[in-house]
Protein backbone atom coordinates (compact mmCIF):
# COMPACT_ATOMS: atom_id res chain seq x y z
CA UNK A 1 0.00 0.00 0.00
CA UNK A 2 0.85 3.60 -0.91
CA UNK A 3 1.99 5.04 2.13
CA UNK A 4 0.25 8.59 2.92
CA UNK A 5 2.24 10.98 4.92
CA UNK A 6 -0.84 13.01 5.63
CA UNK A 7 -4.32 12.70 5.18
CA UNK A 8 -6.08 15.07 3.09
CA UNK A 9 -10.21 15.15 2.73
CA UNK A 10 -11.31 15.31 -0.98
CA UNK A 11 -14.63 16.06 -2.50
CA UNK A 12 -15.14 14.88 -5.84
CA UNK A 13 -17.53 16.40 -8.19
CA UNK A 14 -19.39 14.90 -11.33
CA UNK A 15 -20.84 16.57 -13.61
CA UNK A 16 -21.16 14.28 -16.66
CA UNK A 17 -23.02 11.21 -17.31
CA UNK A 18 -21.70 7.77 -17.83
CA UNK A 19 -21.62 6.23 -21.25
CA UNK A 20 -21.36 10.02 -23.00
CA UNK A 21 -17.92 11.20 -21.27
CA UNK A 22 -15.02 9.57 -19.69
CA UNK A 23 -15.32 12.13 -16.84
CA UNK A 24 -17.34 9.40 -14.79
CA UNK A 25 -14.94 6.74 -15.18
CA UNK A 26 -12.21 8.89 -14.48
CA UNK A 27 -13.57 9.94 -11.15
CA UNK A 28 -14.56 6.36 -9.86
CA UNK A 29 -11.12 5.47 -10.08
CA UNK A 30 -9.64 8.82 -8.81
CA UNK A 31 -11.59 7.62 -5.86
CA UNK A 32 -10.71 4.80 -5.44
CA UNK A 33 -7.36 5.57 -5.43
CA UNK A 34 -7.68 8.76 -2.91
CA UNK A 35 -8.95 5.98 -0.67
CA UNK A 36 -6.30 3.48 -1.10
CA UNK A 37 -3.79 5.89 -0.14
CA UNK A 38 -5.62 6.07 3.02
CA UNK A 39 -6.93 9.84 2.24
CA UNK A 40 -10.62 10.51 2.90
CA UNK A 41 -14.03 11.16 0.84
CA UNK A 42 -15.60 14.64 2.52
CA UNK A 43 -18.31 13.69 -0.13
CA UNK A 44 -19.36 13.03 -3.64
CA UNK A 45 -21.16 15.60 -5.43
CA UNK A 46 -23.23 14.36 -8.55
CA UNK A 47 -24.29 17.73 -10.69
CA UNK A 48 -25.99 18.32 -14.36
CA UNK A 49 -25.51 15.19 -16.08
CA UNK A 50 -23.32 13.64 -13.49
CA UNK A 51 -26.55 12.90 -11.73
CA UNK A 52 -27.04 9.91 -14.35
CA UNK A 53 -24.39 8.02 -11.99
CA UNK A 54 -26.96 7.47 -9.44
CA UNK A 55 -29.51 5.68 -11.28
CA UNK A 56 -30.44 1.94 -9.70
CA UNK A 57 -32.63 1.59 -13.24
CA UNK A 58 -29.36 1.13 -15.46
CA UNK A 59 -29.34 -2.51 -17.40
CA UNK A 60 -25.82 -2.25 -19.31
CA UNK A 61 -24.13 -6.03 -21.61
CA UNK A 62 -22.36 -8.72 -19.31
CA UNK A 63 -18.80 -7.88 -20.62
CA UNK A 64 -19.80 -3.79 -20.33
CA UNK A 65 -18.96 -2.05 -16.90
CA UNK A 66 -21.41 -0.95 -14.78
CA UNK A 67 -20.35 2.36 -13.84
CA UNK A 68 -23.78 2.96 -11.22
CA UNK A 69 -23.13 -0.51 -9.98
CA UNK A 70 -19.59 0.47 -9.52
CA UNK A 71 -20.34 3.57 -7.77
CA UNK A 72 -22.80 1.68 -5.53
CA UNK A 73 -20.65 -0.46 -4.27
CA UNK A 74 -17.92 1.66 -3.27
CA UNK A 75 -19.99 4.33 -1.89
CA UNK A 76 -21.53 1.00 0.60
CA UNK A 77 -18.45 -0.06 1.50
CA UNK A 78 -16.55 3.07 2.32
CA UNK A 79 -20.04 4.50 3.82
CA UNK A 80 -19.18 7.61 1.67
CA UNK A 81 -21.54 10.77 1.66
CA UNK A 82 -22.84 10.77 -1.64
CA UNK A 83 -25.28 13.68 -2.75
CA UNK A 84 -26.74 14.41 -5.75
CA UNK A 85 -28.26 18.00 -6.24
CA UNK A 86 -31.43 18.58 -6.59
CA UNK A 87 -32.40 20.51 -9.30
CA UNK A 88 -29.86 19.03 -11.54
CA UNK A 89 -31.67 15.43 -10.47
CA UNK A 90 -35.16 15.89 -10.65
CA UNK A 91 -35.48 17.41 -14.22
CA UNK A 92 -33.30 14.41 -15.42
CA UNK A 93 -35.77 11.88 -13.54
CA UNK A 94 -33.41 11.32 -10.94
CA UNK A 95 -36.30 10.25 -8.32
CA UNK A 96 -36.08 9.30 -4.25
CA UNK A 97 -38.87 8.51 -2.47
CA UNK A 98 -39.55 12.18 -0.95
CA UNK A 99 -39.64 13.80 -4.76
CA UNK A 100 -41.69 10.82 -5.86
CA UNK A 101 -44.08 11.64 -3.28
CA UNK A 102 -44.27 15.32 -3.55
CA UNK A 103 -44.74 15.43 -7.60
CA UNK A 104 -46.87 12.94 -6.86
CA UNK A 105 -44.60 10.51 -9.97
CA UNK A 106 -45.49 6.83 -8.52
CA UNK A 107 -41.87 5.70 -9.19
CA UNK A 108 -38.47 5.80 -8.02
CA UNK A 109 -35.07 5.85 -9.46
CA UNK A 110 -32.12 6.76 -7.31
CA UNK A 111 -29.74 4.48 -6.12
CA UNK A 112 -30.53 4.46 -2.18
CA UNK A 113 -26.37 4.40 -1.70
CA UNK A 114 -26.89 8.56 -2.83
CA UNK A 115 -29.37 11.20 -1.76
CA UNK A 116 -31.04 13.86 -3.10
CA UNK A 117 -29.95 17.48 -1.24
CA UNK A 118 -29.07 20.82 -1.91
CA UNK A 119 -26.23 23.00 -3.79
CA UNK A 120 -25.50 24.30 -0.40
CA UNK A 121 -23.82 20.95 0.02
CA UNK A 122 -21.45 21.59 -2.58
CA UNK A 123 -20.60 24.97 -0.69
CA UNK A 124 -20.60 23.07 2.29
CA UNK A 125 -18.06 20.37 0.91
CA UNK A 126 -15.79 23.67 -0.61
CA UNK A 127 -15.81 24.79 2.83
CA UNK A 128 -15.11 21.71 4.50
CA UNK A 129 -12.68 19.85 2.11
CA UNK A 130 -8.94 20.41 1.88
CA UNK A 131 -9.33 19.66 -1.73
CA UNK A 132 -12.10 19.98 -4.24
CA UNK A 133 -11.86 17.93 -7.85
CA UNK A 134 -14.19 18.03 -10.84
CA UNK A 135 -14.83 15.73 -13.33
CA UNK A 136 -16.69 16.44 -16.95
CA UNK B 1 -52.97 22.53 2.30
CA UNK B 2 -55.88 21.96 -0.16
CA UNK B 3 -54.88 21.26 -3.77
CA UNK B 4 -56.96 23.61 -5.12
CA UNK B 5 -58.73 27.07 -4.87
CA UNK B 6 -61.78 28.52 -6.64
CA UNK B 7 -62.34 31.69 -7.47
CA UNK B 8 -65.46 32.43 -9.18
CA UNK B 9 -66.62 29.68 -11.58
CA UNK B 10 -62.82 28.71 -12.06
CA UNK B 11 -61.04 25.58 -9.85
CA UNK B 12 -57.04 26.60 -9.49
CA UNK B 13 -54.73 23.69 -8.97
CA UNK B 14 -51.89 24.54 -6.62
CA UNK B 15 -48.82 21.74 -5.73
CA UNK B 16 -48.60 20.09 -2.93
CA UNK B 17 -46.97 23.26 -0.53
CA UNK B 18 -49.64 25.49 -1.98
CA UNK B 19 -47.48 27.06 -5.21
CA UNK B 20 -49.75 27.87 -8.34
CA UNK B 21 -49.13 25.14 -10.73
CA UNK B 22 -49.76 27.40 -13.83
CA UNK B 23 -48.45 30.84 -13.03
CA UNK B 24 -51.09 32.46 -15.77
CA UNK B 25 -53.35 31.51 -13.34
CA UNK B 26 -52.70 34.23 -11.00
CA UNK B 27 -54.57 37.57 -10.27
CA UNK B 28 -55.16 39.96 -6.96
CA UNK B 29 -58.33 37.23 -6.05
CA UNK B 30 -55.87 34.51 -6.26
CA UNK B 31 -52.99 36.36 -4.23
CA UNK B 32 -55.91 37.07 -1.65
CA UNK B 33 -56.99 33.13 -1.38
CA UNK B 34 -53.17 32.22 -0.88
CA UNK B 35 -52.27 34.18 1.69
CA UNK B 36 -55.96 33.45 3.41
CA UNK B 37 -53.89 29.91 3.05
CA UNK B 38 -51.13 31.31 5.32
CA UNK B 39 -53.41 32.80 7.59
CA UNK B 40 -52.21 36.56 5.79
CA UNK B 41 -54.64 39.09 5.39
CA UNK B 42 -53.54 41.16 2.59
CA UNK B 43 -52.50 44.82 3.65
CA UNK B 44 -51.08 47.57 1.53
CA UNK B 45 -47.72 46.80 2.74
CA UNK B 46 -48.11 43.26 1.35
CA UNK B 47 -49.27 44.26 -1.65
CA UNK B 48 -46.26 46.98 -2.67
CA UNK B 49 -43.78 44.07 -2.12
CA UNK B 50 -46.30 41.40 -4.24
CA UNK B 51 -45.77 44.18 -6.82
CA UNK B 52 -42.31 44.47 -6.89
CA UNK B 53 -41.77 40.58 -6.54
CA UNK B 54 -43.83 40.37 -9.74
CA UNK B 55 -42.29 42.96 -11.99
CA UNK B 56 -38.75 41.69 -10.29
CA UNK B 57 -39.92 38.27 -11.83
CA UNK B 58 -41.03 39.74 -15.22
CA UNK B 59 -37.53 41.04 -15.42
CA UNK B 60 -35.33 38.62 -14.03
CA UNK B 61 -37.16 34.71 -14.58
CA UNK B 62 -36.25 34.37 -10.77
CA UNK B 63 -37.31 33.98 -8.08
CA UNK B 64 -34.74 35.55 -5.62
CA UNK B 65 -34.04 34.16 -2.16
CA UNK B 66 -34.33 35.36 1.59
CA UNK B 67 -30.78 37.78 0.92
CA UNK B 68 -31.83 38.78 -2.36
CA UNK B 69 -35.24 39.76 -1.22
CA UNK B 70 -33.83 41.56 0.82
CA UNK B 71 -31.43 43.28 -0.94
CA UNK B 72 -34.29 43.97 -3.54
CA UNK B 73 -36.56 45.34 -1.06
CA UNK B 74 -33.85 47.42 0.06
CA UNK B 75 -32.68 48.74 -3.21
CA UNK B 76 -36.37 49.76 -4.19
CA UNK B 77 -38.45 50.59 -1.29
CA UNK B 78 -36.07 51.78 1.68
CA UNK B 79 -33.46 50.54 4.20
CA UNK B 80 -36.89 50.37 6.60
CA UNK B 81 -38.27 47.81 4.77
CA UNK B 82 -35.31 45.89 3.13
CA UNK B 83 -34.66 44.13 6.25
CA UNK B 84 -35.16 40.63 7.32
CA UNK B 85 -37.19 41.24 10.35
CA UNK B 86 -39.62 43.38 8.18
CA UNK B 87 -40.42 40.72 5.87
CA UNK B 88 -40.83 38.37 8.44
CA UNK B 89 -43.39 40.51 10.28
CA UNK B 90 -44.96 40.28 6.56
CA UNK B 91 -44.61 36.78 5.62
CA UNK B 92 -43.38 35.05 8.50
CA UNK B 93 -40.69 32.99 9.21
CA UNK B 94 -39.63 32.23 5.31
CA UNK B 95 -40.48 35.22 3.58
CA UNK B 96 -39.01 34.44 0.73
CA UNK B 97 -40.83 31.41 0.24
CA UNK B 98 -44.32 32.37 1.41
CA UNK B 99 -43.94 35.82 -0.66
CA UNK B 100 -42.94 34.18 -3.81
CA UNK B 101 -45.96 31.98 -3.51
CA UNK B 102 -48.69 34.73 -2.41
CA UNK B 103 -47.04 36.87 -5.61
CA UNK B 104 -47.44 33.58 -8.11
CA UNK B 105 -43.92 33.12 -8.52
CA UNK B 106 -42.26 29.63 -9.21
CA UNK B 107 -40.95 28.31 -5.46
CA UNK B 108 -37.46 29.70 -5.30
CA UNK B 109 -34.53 27.27 -6.40
CA UNK B 110 -34.44 24.46 -3.88
CA UNK B 111 -30.94 24.19 -4.51
CA UNK B 112 -30.96 27.34 -2.70
CA UNK C 1 0.85 28.13 -3.25
CA UNK C 2 0.78 26.32 -5.86
CA UNK C 3 -1.84 24.69 -8.14
CA UNK C 4 -2.76 21.50 -10.41
CA UNK C 5 -4.45 21.93 -13.48
CA UNK C 6 -5.52 19.23 -15.22
CA UNK C 7 -6.96 19.16 -19.13
CA UNK C 8 -9.28 16.81 -20.61
CA UNK C 9 -9.60 17.26 -23.42
CA UNK C 10 -7.74 17.16 -27.06
CA UNK C 11 -4.90 19.86 -28.16
CA UNK C 12 -8.12 21.24 -30.68
CA UNK C 13 -9.94 22.32 -27.67
CA UNK C 14 -7.40 24.77 -27.47
CA UNK C 15 -7.92 24.39 -23.30
CA UNK C 16 -4.06 24.25 -22.48
CA UNK C 17 -3.78 27.52 -23.85
CA UNK C 18 -6.11 29.60 -22.20
CA UNK C 19 -5.00 27.53 -18.92
CA UNK C 20 -1.37 28.23 -19.82
CA UNK C 21 -2.49 32.01 -20.00
CA UNK C 22 -3.92 31.77 -16.56
CA UNK C 23 -1.09 29.97 -14.97
CA UNK C 24 1.57 30.77 -12.40
CA UNK C 25 5.71 29.52 -12.07
CA UNK C 26 5.25 26.56 -10.06
CA UNK C 27 1.93 25.27 -10.84
CA UNK C 28 1.62 21.92 -12.93
CA UNK C 29 -0.34 20.10 -15.82
CA UNK C 30 -1.70 16.97 -15.67
CA UNK C 31 -3.08 15.65 -19.36
CA UNK C 32 -6.18 13.06 -18.56
CA UNK C 33 -8.58 11.49 -20.99
CA UNK C 34 -8.23 13.24 -24.60
CA UNK C 35 -6.07 15.99 -23.08
CA UNK C 36 -3.38 13.07 -23.30
CA UNK C 37 -3.24 13.67 -27.07
CA UNK C 38 -1.08 16.61 -26.16
CA UNK C 39 1.73 14.33 -25.32
CA UNK C 40 2.35 13.31 -28.74
CA UNK C 41 3.41 16.30 -30.29
CA UNK C 42 6.06 18.69 -29.06
CA UNK C 43 4.36 22.24 -29.50
CA UNK C 44 5.32 25.69 -28.32
CA UNK C 45 2.73 25.47 -25.57
CA UNK C 46 5.10 22.77 -24.00
CA UNK C 47 8.20 24.46 -24.30
CA UNK C 48 6.74 26.45 -21.13
CA UNK C 49 9.78 25.61 -18.53
CA UNK C 50 8.01 27.58 -15.61
CA UNK C 51 5.23 25.18 -15.46
CA UNK C 52 6.32 21.02 -15.08
CA UNK C 53 4.01 18.41 -17.48
CA UNK C 54 2.43 15.46 -16.47
CA UNK C 55 0.05 13.04 -18.14
CA UNK C 56 -1.80 10.09 -16.36
CA UNK C 57 -0.47 6.68 -18.03
CA UNK C 58 -3.84 4.94 -17.86
CA UNK C 59 -5.02 7.34 -20.37
CA UNK C 60 -2.07 7.10 -22.63
CA UNK C 61 -2.33 3.11 -22.69
CA UNK C 62 -5.69 2.77 -23.40
CA UNK C 63 -5.29 5.32 -26.01
CA UNK C 64 -1.99 3.76 -28.09
CA UNK C 65 0.67 6.71 -26.98
CA UNK C 66 2.92 4.98 -23.81
CA UNK C 67 5.78 4.74 -26.52
CA UNK C 68 4.46 7.85 -28.74
CA UNK C 69 4.89 10.05 -25.23
CA UNK C 70 7.34 12.96 -25.60
CA UNK C 71 10.20 12.32 -22.83
CA UNK C 72 9.92 15.61 -21.77
CA UNK C 73 6.55 15.16 -19.96
CA UNK C 74 6.05 12.47 -16.92
CA UNK C 75 4.09 9.88 -16.67
CA UNK C 76 1.80 9.24 -13.52
CA UNK C 77 -0.68 6.27 -12.83
CA UNK C 78 -4.17 7.11 -10.73
CA UNK C 79 -2.11 7.22 -7.71
CA UNK C 80 0.22 9.36 -8.74
CA UNK C 81 -2.35 11.62 -9.71
CA UNK C 82 -4.00 11.97 -6.20
CA UNK C 83 -0.46 12.84 -5.02
CA UNK C 84 -0.06 15.56 -7.22
CA UNK C 85 -3.33 16.96 -6.16
CA UNK C 86 -2.33 16.24 -2.25
CA UNK C 87 1.78 18.25 -3.40
CA UNK C 88 -0.93 20.93 -5.06
CA UNK C 89 -2.70 23.71 -2.70
CA UNK C 90 -5.59 24.08 -5.52
CA UNK C 91 -7.06 22.60 -7.77
CA UNK C 92 -8.36 23.63 -11.72
CA UNK C 93 -9.96 21.67 -14.26
CA UNK C 94 -10.36 22.67 -17.67
CA UNK C 95 -12.93 20.02 -19.11
CA UNK D 1 -26.90 24.50 7.17
CA UNK D 2 -25.77 25.78 10.75
CA UNK D 3 -22.41 23.68 10.42
CA UNK D 4 -21.25 26.87 7.63
CA UNK D 5 -20.06 29.50 9.72
CA UNK D 6 -16.27 29.85 7.60
CA UNK D 7 -16.08 32.53 4.96
CA UNK D 8 -13.92 31.04 1.77
CA UNK D 9 -13.49 32.38 -1.71
CA UNK D 10 -14.72 30.72 -3.86
CA UNK D 11 -14.30 31.59 -8.29
CA UNK D 12 -16.06 30.40 -10.93
CA UNK D 13 -14.78 30.46 -14.03
CA UNK D 14 -17.53 30.66 -16.67
CA UNK D 15 -16.14 29.60 -20.29
CA UNK D 16 -19.36 28.28 -22.13
CA UNK D 17 -21.54 30.42 -24.61
CA UNK D 18 -25.29 30.25 -23.00
CA UNK D 19 -28.21 27.61 -24.45
CA UNK D 20 -26.03 25.60 -26.09
CA UNK D 21 -25.32 23.90 -22.92
CA UNK D 22 -26.24 24.33 -19.83
CA UNK D 23 -22.76 24.69 -18.42
CA UNK D 24 -23.48 28.93 -18.36
CA UNK D 25 -26.22 28.26 -16.08
CA UNK D 26 -24.51 25.45 -13.84
CA UNK D 27 -21.92 28.20 -13.01
CA UNK D 28 -24.54 30.74 -12.19
CA UNK D 29 -26.48 28.13 -10.01
CA UNK D 30 -22.95 27.81 -8.14
CA UNK D 31 -22.24 31.15 -7.70
CA UNK D 32 -25.45 31.92 -6.31
CA UNK D 33 -25.34 29.07 -3.75
CA UNK D 34 -22.03 29.87 -2.51
CA UNK D 35 -23.32 33.59 -2.33
CA UNK D 36 -26.66 32.71 0.05
CA UNK D 37 -24.32 30.71 1.99
CA UNK D 38 -22.12 33.77 2.48
CA UNK D 39 -18.83 32.97 1.10
CA UNK D 40 -16.71 35.19 -0.86
CA UNK D 41 -17.40 35.28 -4.70
CA UNK D 42 -15.06 35.67 -7.91
CA UNK D 43 -17.25 35.67 -11.10
CA UNK D 44 -14.98 35.46 -13.71
CA UNK D 45 -16.42 34.94 -17.81
CA UNK D 46 -14.06 34.30 -20.23
CA UNK D 47 -13.68 32.47 -23.43
CA UNK D 48 -17.11 32.00 -25.06
CA UNK D 49 -18.19 32.77 -21.51
CA UNK D 50 -18.68 36.36 -22.57
CA UNK D 51 -21.26 36.01 -24.87
CA UNK D 52 -23.56 35.12 -21.83
CA UNK D 53 -23.05 39.11 -21.36
CA UNK D 54 -24.17 40.13 -24.44
CA UNK D 55 -27.61 43.09 -24.53
CA UNK D 56 -30.52 42.32 -26.59
CA UNK D 57 -30.66 38.35 -26.22
CA UNK D 58 -34.40 36.95 -25.77
CA UNK D 59 -34.11 33.19 -25.46
CA UNK D 60 -38.40 33.18 -25.00
CA UNK D 61 -37.86 32.17 -29.25
CA UNK D 62 -36.23 29.14 -28.44
CA UNK D 63 -38.35 28.66 -25.35
CA UNK D 64 -35.59 29.02 -22.52
CA UNK D 65 -34.86 31.57 -19.98
CA UNK D 66 -32.61 34.59 -21.15
CA UNK D 67 -29.89 33.96 -18.90
CA UNK D 68 -28.33 37.44 -18.93
CA UNK D 69 -31.64 38.79 -16.91
CA UNK D 70 -30.75 35.97 -14.14
CA UNK D 71 -26.77 37.56 -14.51
CA UNK D 72 -28.30 40.83 -13.66
CA UNK D 73 -28.97 40.11 -10.37
CA UNK D 74 -26.26 39.35 -8.93
CA UNK D 75 -25.55 42.02 -7.04
CA UNK D 76 -28.51 41.33 -5.14
CA UNK D 77 -26.36 38.37 -4.17
CA UNK D 78 -23.77 40.12 -2.90
CA UNK D 79 -21.80 38.69 -5.69
CA UNK D 80 -20.00 42.24 -6.66
CA UNK D 81 -16.73 40.56 -7.79
CA UNK D 82 -17.17 40.30 -11.58
CA UNK D 83 -14.51 40.14 -13.86
CA UNK D 84 -14.92 39.78 -17.57
CA UNK D 85 -11.41 38.91 -19.53
CA UNK D 86 -10.27 41.38 -22.01
CA UNK D 87 -8.46 39.38 -24.39
CA UNK D 88 -11.91 37.01 -24.97
CA UNK D 89 -13.62 40.09 -25.67
CA UNK D 90 -10.90 41.14 -28.16
CA UNK D 91 -11.19 37.88 -29.90
CA UNK D 92 -14.34 37.94 -30.43
CA UNK D 93 -14.85 41.78 -31.57
CA UNK D 94 -16.88 42.79 -28.53
CA UNK D 95 -16.53 45.72 -26.29
CA UNK D 96 -17.80 46.72 -23.37
CA UNK D 97 -20.56 48.90 -24.97
CA UNK D 98 -21.74 45.61 -26.41
CA UNK D 99 -22.37 43.82 -23.05
CA UNK D 100 -25.80 43.67 -20.57
CA UNK D 101 -23.64 44.08 -17.29
CA UNK D 102 -21.07 46.21 -15.82
CA UNK D 103 -17.52 44.71 -14.31
CA UNK D 104 -14.25 44.90 -14.19
CA UNK D 105 -12.45 44.37 -17.37
CA UNK D 106 -9.01 42.27 -16.84
CA UNK D 107 -5.92 40.88 -18.15
CA UNK D 108 -4.98 37.44 -18.00
CA UNK D 109 -2.49 38.18 -15.12
CA UNK D 110 -5.19 39.44 -13.13
CA UNK D 111 -7.07 36.20 -13.85
CA UNK D 112 -4.22 34.05 -12.53
CA UNK D 113 -3.89 36.13 -8.94
CA UNK D 114 -7.37 36.07 -8.72
CA UNK D 115 -7.59 31.90 -9.41
CA UNK D 116 -4.01 31.95 -7.61
CA UNK D 117 -5.82 33.47 -4.37
CA UNK D 118 -9.17 30.99 -4.46
CA UNK D 119 -9.69 28.12 -1.92
CA UNK D 120 -11.50 26.53 -4.61
CA UNK D 121 -12.41 27.03 -8.44
CA UNK D 122 -15.21 25.52 -10.60
CA UNK D 123 -14.35 26.08 -14.03
CA UNK D 124 -17.16 25.05 -16.43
Amino acid sequence: MYGAILNVKFTVVVHSAPYSTQAAASAYRFTKALLEQGHDVYRLFFFGDGVHNTSKLTVVAQDDTNWQQQWDKLIELQKLDSVVCVTSAIKRGIIDEAESARHELGAVSLSSSSEISGLGQLIDATINSDRVINFG
Amino acid sequence: MKNSIAVGDDIINLDKEGYLRQLEDWSEEVANLLAKQEGITLQQTHWELIHLLRSFYQRHQLSPANRALVNLVKRELGPEKGKSAYLMGLFGGSPAKISSKIAGLPKPDNCL
Amino acid sequence: MSTLHTVSKAPSFRLLETCLSIIQAGDAVLFIEDGVYHCQQSTELLRNSEVKFYCLREDLIARGLIDRKLDTIETVNTQGFVDLCVQHDGIVNWF
Amino acid sequence: MSEINSSKTVSIISRQAPYGSNRAHQSLDIALAAAVFEQAVNYIFMGDGVYQLLGNQNATSIQSKTLVNALETLDLYGIESIFIDSQSLRERNLTPKDLALNASIVSRGEIAKIVRASDSVFNL
